[in-house]
């Protein structure tokens, strides 16, 4: 370590924000921009499943509160696409990136809502679990990803609860509506658990970003609070968490659990999962359709910028 | 007032209510079918927000058309168990999105027709239409300035851009003018100082709209034919698959809470 | 054989009837969208032509499972009223058509193998499946002899054709491998005679497969994952829009007689 | 009238067929051209309203019949492109004028169907009126022409039959069924009777053309024989004709009835009709995608002689 990385590391150590014109290791940057970039990305391509069921939304109020929902997303997507920026990568960059394969966004965006329980069960369960993602996030190290964090996590809470009441409804609904709120909840439940990424054993990274305060928690730390924290919520509905070996461990004071199938985890990053074509293309056609008009914005604002400067030199 | 003039004065202010709330649901409905695949994430955010604040505007308005008709229905059941033959929007807001440029031109169309109207609503005779117009009026005056930058912005774009909205606007320009026929209906609600004559309406329209083409460099068509039918229940072929789409789950599931 | 035995063997014959039925009724539901709309006359005639024979396969599959489940429900019950997640179809028939080069490559992948079923189905030990089986046969000779034409005509045409049909069987290639997925279901009827294990229909189909893409000039790809679940009522999201769709005058009129 | 044009005359009025390779005066083969030209565009323009309902069919029987009766249409249209092809015109030819809008397709096809209703009374009414004036052409004086309207008719009547038949279900259904039939009924029966054309009294072209027996009955008469035979169905159907002045004149052995709003006619052939823009960008589009599937056949015919010629040739 040089001099200047040890005085950075100390800085972090003191639990000091790292803001973005301060010099700073390029690994550090690096790993950011992956990080932020598909966080990022996450939040758009997020937009999709939930997207799916707008049009199809049983009542009003329901249409309006998953039109919030949606909208925050892109409004996340948008607060993660400026902190980005602060390191110097655009957002037309990082969605090149996004577009042609070369960044990922969470995988769980590739699987898909089929019935109106699984828009509860995303908001109570993939959130939920993006939740105990991003609060330890709140005090990452880099100053404007802590404080996109901050502004996420208040409405990301918001969210989960919306989830849950609806789960709530149709758990305690008729009885093809529990039946959906338990199917949801078989075909969401290990996906979620996916969420938080293999063990940190296997991982070389996870190491040096803990040390920079990128990553606060191990995945296995994060994954057993999601399961502890949402076993009892499911038990409060009257589904059943799909899996034969769950089992309180008074001794460890959490909840024995089975791993998810980590092949299916490895296949869908790698795009063999049930939507990844179709998420990804939507984005790129949502892309490509709209060139005329990004297009058609920026000749009006040269135009006008034109007309400004020519109006001064008169 | 004789109670039987009330009662005709019901039906007919039922009916506007419908026509109202309709416009703002169906259009809400349109405009979301962008969430999550606008051209840019700001227009993503932008479009979903329009479409929030025209289904909120549905819940009161057919909210109050529920009360009005007294026959226990509510905004749900209105929006979600009435069959095409049912809806009062006009053709305009049924009409398919289109490219971006021109869901945005439709919404420009019906954001100026929207302001005026919501304008004159403030001073309703019905204190409850005048509350809801309020309302309303804040958060479509922000469409209409929104929608009426980007016409701008993009009719005096590129060339391209130029000519998408070109398009759209002669393709739109045929059911603009259902948005200001006079009918029996709008009669009785203007009598009673409900609403005001959608004729009434068509000169403030008329002003907006040339000024912004104007600016947009954009021209607007001299074709002087009109669609109408939808006030009255005569919709277009896309309403049906519109409505089989968003009323799925309450036609499927009858009777359940969600 | 023991009556609960009966009862399992039944209820899994269900089960595959509508897997049957299923199939045939979604692919014949896609493939009429394209009614009015195909690029030439003669294919509008012959693609309407497939839907119509599928839909009839439809009425005496779903015939059948409805008199197998013994619960009084009709073919139309189980066509009109069922939710997607009980749809038994494989993910490939639910595929949007995309351009016709797409469509017609769905249906030679799908034609190819439902000959293959509906040869071996003609020796079922359930004689009222071998009945449909060997109507449904003359039918799907044709259509599998007019896709694999289409094919190889269109693959071995322009080079923007043979590139369309190349990204055709690219992209649905992943969806092929669930036709030749064995589960209980398929050995529960299959122990009983009643129909073959789809995978011992597959050499059959790699046959036809090859040959036909040999002459088109396309490759067939060598990705090995694949999609599943349509089998066991585990849809793409593009499904519960097709419903919608297809549904509606039932959800909504509940009872009535058309 | 040269002495040829009296001989061809006289054939016609022998009741003798004229055929392809005879000699025929230009005016007959133009008019030939253009009235079977439209007709076979409203064969498959006319597809599309009812096509609209296919996938929305309410029991897979309605559904079998409604695909057989719109491919049947499909099939008139080939009919019709191939008689007209024996005059000298190709059916791209035809298309390109359709396409373009230089010629016409039946105006009835602008109207919307908008309830499952409606293809009951596109099938009752529309076929109906279609077939009144199809049948006396069948006696048409232009062989392939007067043939092909023989395929048709048969083919025809059935599809009245069917429509009628729905009708009749939905006439006795629900009151929300019988208030759609009614409703169609409504929307129907003024296009319906526009369908026969305005009076012959003001037309050039008729007189010509029923001299030529390339039309047989005036406008007016088969719109007579057209109410009189609806009145009594849509009385059987319990349904009312939407017209005050229908009556049964004992001293015509006919009804009396209202004129259709010929103003509305002459607008929606104009261009400005309720579907009119739909319709002709349906097929235009139609057309335009099929573009590279046409293509590859050609090039593939191509190639395939050629094929056979270095075959041939070797």
């Amino acid at each position: 370590m040089t001099p200047q990385e040890r005085a950075f590391q100390e800085r972090i150590d003191r639990n000091e924000k790292i803001e973005p014109k301060e010099w700073m290791p390029d690994g550090y940057r690096k790993t950011l921009i992956r990080q932020m970039g598909q966080h990022a990305h996450s939040e758009i391509v997020g937009q999709l499943p939930e997207g799916n069921w707008i049009t199809r939304a049983p009542t009003l109020e329901r249409k309006a509160i998953l039109l919030a929902k949606v909208q925050d997303e892109a409004g996340h997507g948008l607060y993660l696409y400026s902190a980005a920026e602060t390191l110097g990568v655009s957002r037309d960059e990082l969605l090149e990136k996004l577009h042609n394969g070369s960044m990922k966004y969470s995988s769980i965006f590739n699987y898909p809502t089929l019935t109106w329980a699984d828009i509860g069960a995303v908001g109570w369960l993939v959130d939920g679990a993006a939740i105990m993602n991003q609060v330890p996030l709140q005090r990452t190290s880099y100053g404007p990803y802590s404080r996109a964090m901050i502004r996420i996590c208040k409405e990301e809470s918001f969210h989960q609860r919306q989830g849950y009441d609806i789960m709530m409804k149709m758990a305690a609904g008729t009885p093809e509506q529990k039946a959906m709120a338990q199917d949801a909840l078989n075909r969401f439940w290990y996906p979620s658990l996916m969420m938080f990424g293999p063990s940190d054993k296997d991982s070389v990274h996870s190491t040096q970003s803990m040390a920079w305060r990128i990553k606060m928690n191990t995945n296995d730390e994060l994954r057993q609070k999601f399961v502890d924290q949402t076993v009892p919520q499911a038990k409060y509905l009257g589904l059943t968490v799909p899996d034969d070996k769950l089992v309180w461990n008074e001794e460890k004071g959490g909840h024995d659990f089975s791993e998810p199938d980590w092949n299916e985890f490895f296949a869908v990053i790698a795009g063999n999962g049930p939507c990844n074509a179709e998420r990804l293309g939507a984005r790129v056609k949502a892309w490509e359709d709209g060139a005329w008009f990004r297009d058609g914005l920026m000749a009006h604002a040269e135009k006008s910028a034109a007309r400004q400067g020519a109006l001064a030199a008169e | 007032m004789s109670t039987a003039a009330t009662a005709v004065d019901q039906a007919a202010f039922f009916e506007w209510l419908q026509r109202v709330g309709d416009n703002a649901l169906i259009l809400g409905h349109r405009v979301s079918e962008w969430c999550g695949h606008a051209p840019a994430l700001e227009e993503d955010i932008a479009i979903s927000n329009t479409a929030l604040d025209l289904i909120g505007q549905t819940q009161l308005w057919l909210g109050l058309a529920a009360e009005v008709e007294g026959k226990g229905r509510s905004a749900d059941n209105l929006a979600f168990l009435r069959d095409a033959g049912a809806f009062r929007n006009v053709l305009l807001v049924e009409r398919p999105n289109g490219d971006f440029g021109r869901t945005l031109m439709r919404q420009f169309l019906f954001d100026a027709y929207h302001m005026e109207l919501l304008r004159a609503l403030q001073g309703s005779s019905d204190p409850r239409v005048a509350e809801i117009a309020a309302k309303a009026a804040k958060e479509v005056a922000y469409h209409l300035e929104r929608s009426a930058d980007l016409i701008v912005r993009l009719g005096d774009g590129t060339a391209e851009s130029h000519d998408r909205m070109q398009q759209a606007l002669t393709e739109l320009w045929p059911y603009t003018g259902e948005l200001f026929a006079d009918d029996a209906t709008d009669q009785a609600v203007a009598d009673a100082g409900i609403a005001p004559l959608p004729s009434s309406l068509k000169a403030g329209w008329d002003k907006v709209l040339r000024h912004v083409m104007a600016e947009a460099t954009l021209t607007i068509p001299e074709a002087s034919w009109q669609h109408k039918g939808g006030k009255t229940g005569v919709h277009t072929e896309h309403l049906g698959f519109l409505l089989a789409e968003m009323q799925f789950l309450q036609r499927a599931y009858p009777g359940a809470t969600w």
